[in-house]
């Protein structure tokens, strides 16, 4: 595919595509069909659907796009990105969206940011994720009615069943893994 | 001459299919590599070894060799006999010492710009990491030191 | 001894002329340098750089200094071959020289074009036009040579294109073969109940043509029969075609159908029928069939699979039924070739969340064709797969297939329209059902094609903004129960829409014909990348191909409707028409010639001729070339060990000049001896 | 057949039941499995929605782990997201050069190195059904699953994106589906297969994530499914430990079992029900699998292709064709 | 020396292997005549002289001077220069003089690789302290001095003009004595001598215009070593596999080789028209080896073609034995290539 080459500063769209892996720079083909919106799971949930997402972008609605829920509410389920008929890699674009929300301090409260993060810093710390106890976690910084609701509720069940555990696994080389991500952020910048 | 290197690659290209991949590439704007120089022959059947060896010897860095696939040729067969040639003479040149990257067999249909412009655009790459071959001067010694060259023992 | 004589070649008087072509050159390649620079070359007398040197004005630049100048040579720098070197060539002979005393170098397709670099695109165009002018000084003055035309034609594809040129061209006294792989001509157009916008009745003004083409004495008509291979050249086809054995006696056959009334095998008419229907094992394929002879399917029949039956041979009342018939092979020759062989529609299956294949009402848009037509499996009655229930809502999905990296990236350019036509069909037979269009962009230009969208649009029609994402019998609420959801995003509300339907129809788009890659190579002409047979231009040369005397019309170029289609056809018999009455064509004198006073016979280019142009002189031991078979392809010229085998206007002497041209700045300074000498 | 083996953070707890079947028909159908050692967790979804670079990097430790340890050059996951993350990274970092370069930096610093390309990662599911084979598996088959109705679901991970290349279909996988047919199973025809479970949505919008497992579960309870058999942690967990709160909140009562694809092979396998980890679901699958039968039921009456005078025919699919 | 009105012969032999003197003896009786005819001025093959008595002579003073030999070294160059100074005609005598021949086979490989080859490893050679001859060495008596050995050789008039060609290896005797004839009549009867920079004493096309075997079309399916098989004694060699040069070789010997059910070696050079030999035997061979079809897969084309290919052991030292250094290449690139 022929790029062509400005010299005007980088837009959110320019940073888009460049933050995203894959075959990114589709994005400039979007057809505006709704492909995505229409296969998205979540999408009745959205403020806008993925399709408009990538309209606003194209018209510089910067804020809007940051403020927006609709990376938050993808699922990954990956079905627009095999369906879009121009290959645009739309769930690694979603991933992206999150990332620049973080980095340039958009995105609301009590959302997925909190959930991500705590399971982020878990995972630095241990090597490894056990997902209740940084949902316990989670709920107990963000939500402290949630994380009764939880306890009393599915995670009872799982604790009887011997499927959760309070005290996580850890691996061994934890300071390996510290001095890999130390540098890869570093290396990486927010975004 | 300055460091850059910039390789000279001599193309035969045949009339039906890769000349016109060529024009197509142009036509469509895509921008490769500006290295070739196209030589327009009726067929890839037409190319006489001679044509490539000489072309090496005065000064081409390398040779591309563009034809129909197998089984369009315009002339039925002719870039097969090309094929025959082709890999005749790549047995040969490599008891010359020359590497496989500077001579190269292609096919390009008329549709095939991308196909066309993508070659060249590698096998400029190719020749740019062999470095200049510049037969006269650094085989043959034709500036000069020719006859007298005494390679230490 | 080295300068002693001026090589003949150094005596000759150049022009070099650079052409601008506007900004297309002049914008990136320094067109001043470079003639200044061409015009040191002592062999080169003027050098001029001009913006247009096609236009009137820049042919008599050429023109005048031939006369004026006393040139011997020219050389224009400007586009690809392909497109002016005849022009100039014309030129060249108007100032009074042999036109091929010409020489052409491409500097704006594969150099300004190619490149940004203005530098780069500067010295590579120094290279060229320097190859040329150390080429054009070694021409050779040549005349072409005339080729006579036969005056048949063979047209293969018998749908309405091909009809069309069969007809155009019988009608006017040239003999035609029209050859088609099914039992009988009609084609796509056969199949189809209306035509869009005009809502004609397809058989209504398909079949008198068919008629005709079966009653016209010009046409030798070739049902159920293959092209196997064609040999020759423009003028001078000679053409094998397989007629494959119907095991039905032509002769004897009345056509009164009593056969296929009494076959006892009953077979899903994939063909014709699109799949929603059945056909006996020996059939028409519809009544109006031409010729009106059936088929026996041997693949199906009972008595080729079991041994017993022969119904049709009991039945038969002329004894036309002959199960020992074989194929024939038969051979004619041509002058010229119409290829007219149409599309393939896009299997929907490949798209699994569509459902088709899966989910029992969701049609293809040729199965709800066939159905909705008088004389389809349901006499026109639009109902669901069990063949009674009138659906109460109808889900038309555009696009299915087309408009799609995943599958075919182009626009199928009918589907729209067709589209459209099967809503207002619904609404013509089922006034009470809803009706939804789901569309990306509605492309409706033709005349009266949009029109016809505003009809619709009046006739109450919903038309959603929306790629459709998927198709699913899983309901998630009561009102979905039972029904086809079709789930998309309304584009213009933003918002996910799940309608429930009763009936799908996909849209599916037009492809290239599975074998059109074989056919191309047989025709010995190339295909697209979608796999349509490429033309000889996209603007100026719809319906030429680059082999000679080969020519396409209608879907098998690309997505096309009717009147595309039948223009095509017509075009091309036009082209066809044209070769007739000039009688002879002038060929390229790019050919072969052995020096046989110089042949040492040998043979080693006996074999290579691919048109068997090179024969062998058992008395003289010497190998000779007929003029007349040679395509000019050189094969045998860079194969003759001896070097006596020249290749006119591609001379050894000619391509080593251009060879050494285009090296200009990389040649060592210092030429051994032996080079000097 | 020797794989190297990454079970994720899920199969160490949570999904221990898949983890100790995965071990068990391992053991039938003869695959060596060598755990990567030290392995640490692939970040989920939820670490590439915070840093791009770190999230490959966590990622790509363990690919270099696994390469390094060289087990076998087939690294093979049974949890669908450990399996696309790391098939991610190994694609992304062969494809764009800048992120590699990173990449070699971030994890030169932990002083190791990896090579795009120089694993083959697999999920679970690929080399049973591909590597194995139907026929070995059926082969195996001690105590068919007669009449136990089955919903094969694959969700999102396994057949999607396509773009990496997947070994089944991304829309209508069959790759289950033939398994549990090989093991007896009668296999419903799911439509909602490989639709998602909401996966971590249960954390942020309850509300969304119930609607997605609701669908799930009234698809398969509409076409009486026995069970739903999945091939990932998500899916089962999501499924399983929010049954309860799908029925307390649209007031219905679906009482699906969710077992992992593994515990059938197992089962089928005549393996003994607690060596597979049976018991440990929540909604208890002993109902379900008191149904299986000796006999095997009468042969479901294939599609109804012209059963009746009217109908008209209808197009095959693409495996019938 | 005395002048006694006869013309002034020179014969000189430079690298090659004293074939073509032996070739010049062989013409029987008639040596008798050149003798008659000619004062010898220069043969160190068959008299004794010193380079200091053709230094003496005057420019010119060699009415014909037979150069054979390749210029393999600086000696060899010198002495072109020398005889050509002293020459009124210089000819390049026998296949080395006029394209390289078998010396020029070097020009495959490197001087490096030639002086290990000779000078280390070598059945027959015993050089435990890796002594390589040396341009100059100092001795007790003063400087002694060998020629620089070149690291390509060449023909002869790639380093002097030369006015006739005899190809050859070594040139056919009765070819010799017409030629000689030919310049015995325009030295004694002032008839005319061919245009300067001919070739003379053979044909000009190509050497199955005088070989008697059949010939029909050729379609080869693989190539054959001479040992593998046993050829029909009428038909075209070629046909049969076997590598005949004869169809890119000059014609004058009168097909000796294939008349005795050998190949064609090439040794007359290429004929008249072709610059470089190896590449047009090249090219006419595999035009007409009959493997592979258009309609085949373009990787099962390839293969076939690649394996009917290899069936030519070494292509470069089998189309260039006689003719590389008058070949457009001319040699290996330096330090690669065959060893």
């Amino acid at each position: 595919m022929t790029h062509t080459v400005t010299s005007r500063p980088p837009t959110l769209f320019d940073n888009v595509i460049a933050e995203t892996p894959g075959k990114a720079l589709n994005l400039h083909a979007c057809l505006q069909c709704g492909t995505c919106a229409g296969s998205c799971p979540s999408g009745p949930d959205m403020d806008h659907s993925p399709r408009a997402i990538f309209a606003m972008l194209d018209a510089g609605m910067d804020d809007e796009v940051l403020n927006s829920n609709t990376p938050w509410f993808c699922v990954s389920c990956y079905y627009c990105m095999v369906r879009c008929p121009q290959e645009i890699p739309i769930t690694d674009i979603m991933y992206t969206l999150k990332r620049l929300a973080i980095k340039e301090g958009y995105y609301q409260e009590d959302k997925a940011p909190e959930f991500s993060e705590t399971f982020c810093d878990f995972v630095e710390h241990n090597g490894r994720s056990f997902e209740l106890g940084i949902a316990m976690r989670y709920h107990l910084r963000y939500h402290p009615l949630g994380a009764f609701k939880m306890a009393a509720g599915m995670g009872l069940h799982l604790f009887r069943k011997g499927r959760m555990d309070l005290t996580p696994s850890r691996i061994k080389n934890v300071s390996q893994l510290k001095s890999i991500l130390n540098k890869a952020k570093e290396l990486g910048g927010a975004a | 001459m300055s460091d850059h290197f910039e390789p000279v690659i001599v193309g035969f290209l045949c009339n039906w299919c890769s000349y016109r991949a060529a024009d197509l590439a142009g036509t469509a704007r895509i921008k490769y590599a500006p290295n070739l120089r196209p030589i327009r022959v009726m067929c890839s059947g037409r190319v006489d070894p001679q044509f490539v060896l000489q072309a090496l010897r005065s000064g081409a860095d390398g040779v591309l060799i563009a034809g129909c696939h197998p089984g369009e040729c315009h002339y039925v067969n002719g870039n097969i006999k090309a094929l025959r040639r082709f890999t005749l003479l790549r047995k040969t040149l490599e008891q010359w010492g020359i590497e496989q990257e500077r001579v190269q067999l292609l096919w390009a249909s008329a549709s095939e710009g991308t196909v066309l412009a993508a070659a060249v655009n590698r096998m400029t790459e190719d020749l740019r990491a062999l470095g200049p071959l510049r037969w006269g001067e650094k085989v043959l010694g034709d500036n000069g030191a020719a006859h007298l060259v005494v390679e230490e023992v | 001894m080295t300068d002693q004589k001026k090589s003949p070649a150094e005596q000759e008087k150049v022009g070099v002329y650079i052409c601008h072509c506007g900004s297309n050159i002049a914008g990136t390649i320094n067109v001043e340098e470079v003639a200044q620079w061409a015009e040191k070359n002592p062999n080169v007398v003027v050098a001029r750089n001009y913006e247009f040197m096609c236009s009137s004005t820049g042919q008599e630049l050429i023109e005048n200094d031939i006369k004026e100048k006393g040139l011997t040579r020219i050389v224009v720098a400007s586009c690809s071959p392909h497109m002016h070197e005849k022009t100039f060539r014309e030129a060249t002979e108007r100032g009074g020289l042999n036109p091929f005393l010409f020489e052409m170098a491409n500097i704006r397709e594969h150099g300004s074009w190619a490149t940004n670099d203005k530098e780069a695109a500067t010295s590579k165009a120094k290279a060229l036009v320097n190859g040329a002018v150390e080429r054009v000084v070694h021409h050779a003055p040549l005349e072409k040579i005339p080729v006579d035309i036969n005056p048949n034609t063979l047209i293969v594809g018998g749908g309405i294109a091909g009809i069309t040129a069969a007809l155009e061209l019988a009608e006017g006294g040239h003999h035609v073969y029209l050859v088609e792989r099914e039992g009988t001509i009609g084609g796509r157009m056969a199949q189809i109940d209306k035509t869009f916008p005009t809502l004609d009745c397809s058989a209504c003004i398909l079949t008198p043509k068919m008629v005709d083409v079966g009653q016209n004495d010009n046409i030798t008509l070739l049902t159920y029969s293959e092209v196997e291979s064609v040999e020759g050249y423009i003028g001078n086809f000679n053409i094998t075609v397989r007629k494959k054995a119907r095991c039905v006696t032509e002769e004897l056959c009345t056509s009164c159908g009593i056969c296929e009334e009494k076959c006892p095998q009953k077979v899903i008419d994939e063909n014709y029928g699109a799949g929603i229907s059945y056909r006996k094992a020996i059939y028409r394929s519809f009544p109006q069939a031409v010729p009106g002879y059936p088929v026996l399917d041997k693949e199906n029949c009972t008595y080729f699979q079991t041994g017993k039956c022969k119904v049709c041979e009991q039945v038969c009342p002329t004894e036309a039924i002959d199960y020992e018939q074989e194929d024939k092979v038969i051979t004619f020759d041509v002058g010229n070739i119409i290829l007219a062989t149409g599309y393939d529609l896009f299997d929907a299956r490949q798209i699994p969340q569509y459902g088709y294949g899966r989910l029992a009402n969701v049609f293809s848009s040729l199965e709800f064709e066939r159905m909705v037509n008088a004389s389809g499996p349901t006499a026109g009655h639009i109902v669901l797969r069990d063949g009674v229930t009138e659906p109460e809502s109808i889900a038309i999905v555009h696009c299915v297939g087309s408009r799609d990296q995943n599958h075919n990236e182009y626009c199928s350019k009918v589907c729209c329209m067709y589209s459209l036509k099967f809503a207002h069909l619904v609404h013509e037979h089922l006034p009470d059902a809803e009706v939804y269009n789901f569309y990306i962009d509605m492309r409706t230009p033709g005349k009266g094609y949009e029109e016809f969208y505003h009809r619709l649009l009046n006739e109450g029609t919903h038309f959603i903004r929306g790629r459709v994402a998927e198709i699913t019998d899983a309901d998630r609420h009561p009102g979905e129960e039972g029904k086809l959801i079709v789930q998309a995003e309304n584009t213009l509300l933003g918002i996910q829409q799940r309608t429930p339907v009763d009936m799908v129809i996909l849209s599916a788009g037009i492809e290239a014909r599975h074998d059109a890659e074989d056919v191309s190579k047989l025709f010995k002409m190339g295909c697209d990348h979608d796999g349509f047979f490429n033309e000889r231009h996209p603007k100026l040369a719809p319906v030429s191909t680059m082999t000679d005397g080969v020519f396409i019309a209608g879907a098998c170029q690309g997505p096309k409707d009717i009147p595309d289609t039948v223009a095509q056809g017509g075009a091309a018999a036009s082209q066809v028409a044209k070769l007739i009455s000039q009688g002879t064509v002038l060929m390229e004198p790019v050919r072969a010639s052995i020096r046989e006073e110089e042949c040492s016979g040998c043979r080693i280019c006996n074999t290579l001729c691919p048109y068997n142009a090179i024969e062998f002189d058992e008395e003289k031991f010497v190998s000779r070339v007929i003029t007349a078979l040679c395509q000019g392809c050189g094969t045998c010229v860079a194969a003759c060990p001896s070097g006596v085998i020249d290749g006119a206007h591609f001379t050894y002497t000619q391509v080593m000049a251009e060879l050494k041209g285009v090296l200009w700045d990389v040649q060592s300074d210092v030429l051994t001896k032996q080079e000097v000498a | 057949m020797k794989y190297s083996y990454y079970p994720g953070c899920s199969l160490e707890k949570n999904a221990r039941s898949y983890h100790v079947s995965t071990m068990a028909i391992a053991k039938s159908l003869g695959i060596e499995f060598v755990e990567v050692e030290d392995w640490n967790c692939c970040g989920a979804t939820e670490y590439i929605s915070i840093e791009k670079v770190p999230a490959y990097a966590l990622v790509t430790r363990n690919l270099a782990l696994a390469a390094e340890q060289n087990g076998s050059t087939n690294l093979v996951a049974p949890c669908s997201a450990c399996y696309l993350n790391l098939k991610k990274a190994d694609h992304y970092l062969g494809e764009n050069v800048d992120l590699r370069q990173k990449i070699d930096l971030a994890l030169e610093a932990g002083g190791l190195s990896y090579q795009p390309g120089s694993l083959n990662v697999q999920h679970l599911l690929e080399i049973i059904a591909v590597d194995i084979g139907y026929e070995e598996i059926e082969a195996q088959v001690k105590r068919p699953l007669f009449n136990l109705r089955v919903a094969p679901y694959y969700g999102c991970l396994v057949p999607r994106p396509a773009a990496m290349g997947s070994f089944d279909d991304p829309e209508h996988p069959t790759s289950l589906d033939n398994i549990l047919k090989r093991l007896g199973a009668t296999v419903i025809d799911f439509p909602l297969k490989a639709q998602c479970c909401g996966g971590h949505m249960t954390q942020i919008s309850e509300e969304t994530a119930l609607e997605l497992l609701r669908r799930l579960l009234k698809n398969a309870a509409d076409y009486k499914a026995d069970m739903i058999a999945t091939l990932c942690p998500m899916c089962q967990l999501n499924l399983d430990a929010y049954q309860d709160a799908v029925n307390a909140h649209f007031g219905t009562d679906y009482k699906i079992p969710i077992v992992y694809f593994t515990q059938l092979m197992g089962l089928a396998f005549g393996l003994p029900a607690d060596e597979l980890g049976f018991g440990s679901e929540i909604v208890s699958a002993r109902p379900a699998l008191e149904k299986i039968t000796l006999e095997e039921p009468k042969p479901a009456r294939t599609r109804e292709r012209g059963k009746k005078k009217t109908d008209l025919p209808l197009p095959t699919r693409p495996e019938e064709g | 020396m005395t002048e006694n009105g006869k013309p002034k012969l020179a014969m000189y032999w430079a690298s090659s292997c004293g074939g073509c003197e032996i070739s010049v003896l062989n013409i029987h009786e008639n040596i008798l005549t050149v003798d008659e005819v000619f004062d010898i001025a220069f043969f160190p093959c068959i008299a004794d002289f010193k380079i200091k008595d053709v230094e003496a002579y005057p420019d010119g003073y060699i009415d014909i001077c037979l150069f054979n030999g390749a210029i393999r070294n600086s000696e060899n160059e010198e002495m072109a220069q020398l005889l050509r100074q002293k020459s009124k005609v210089l000819v390049a005598f026998g296949s080395c003089a006029y394209e390289g021949c078998i010396p020029a086979l070097s020009n495959l490989t490197t001087k490096k690789a030639t002086f290990e080859k000779v000078y280390f490893n070598n059945p027959t050679i015993d050089n435990p302290d890796r002594i390589l001859p040396q341009h100059s060495t100092e001795v007790a008596e003063g400087e002694l001095t060998l020629p620089h050995f070149y690291h390509t050789v060449k023909s002869l008039d790639q380093v002097v003009e030369v006015d006739y060609f005899i190809p050859g290896c070594p040139p056919e005797p009765p070819q010799i004595w017409a030629v000689l004839q030919v310049v015995i009549g325009a030295l004694t009867a002032g008839q005319p001598l061919p245009p300067a920079g001919s070739i003379i004493g053979a044909g000009t096309m190509a050497l199955c215009d005088e070989c008697t075997r059949e010939k029909k079309e050729k379609t080869i399916k693989r190539f054959f070593r001479p040992y593998e098989i046993q050829p029909n004694p009428d038909q075209c060699l070629l046909e049969q596999g076997i590598i005949c040069m004869g169809i890119a070789t000059r014609s004058g010997c009168g097909a000796l080789c294939p008349s005795v059910g050998i190949g064609c070696r090439g040794c007359y050079g290429p004929p008249d028209g072709v610059e470089d030999q190896g590449a047009k035997m090249l090219s006419a061979i595999a035009s007409v080896l009959d493997v592979g079809h258009e309609s085949m897969d373009e990787d099962v084309l390839e293969e076939l073609i690649q394996e009917a290919v290899d069936t030519i052991a070494d292509p470069a030292g089998t189309f260039y034995r006689f003719s590389m250094a008058h070949s457009i290449l001319k040699r290996v690139k330096n330090g690669k290539g065959a060893a």
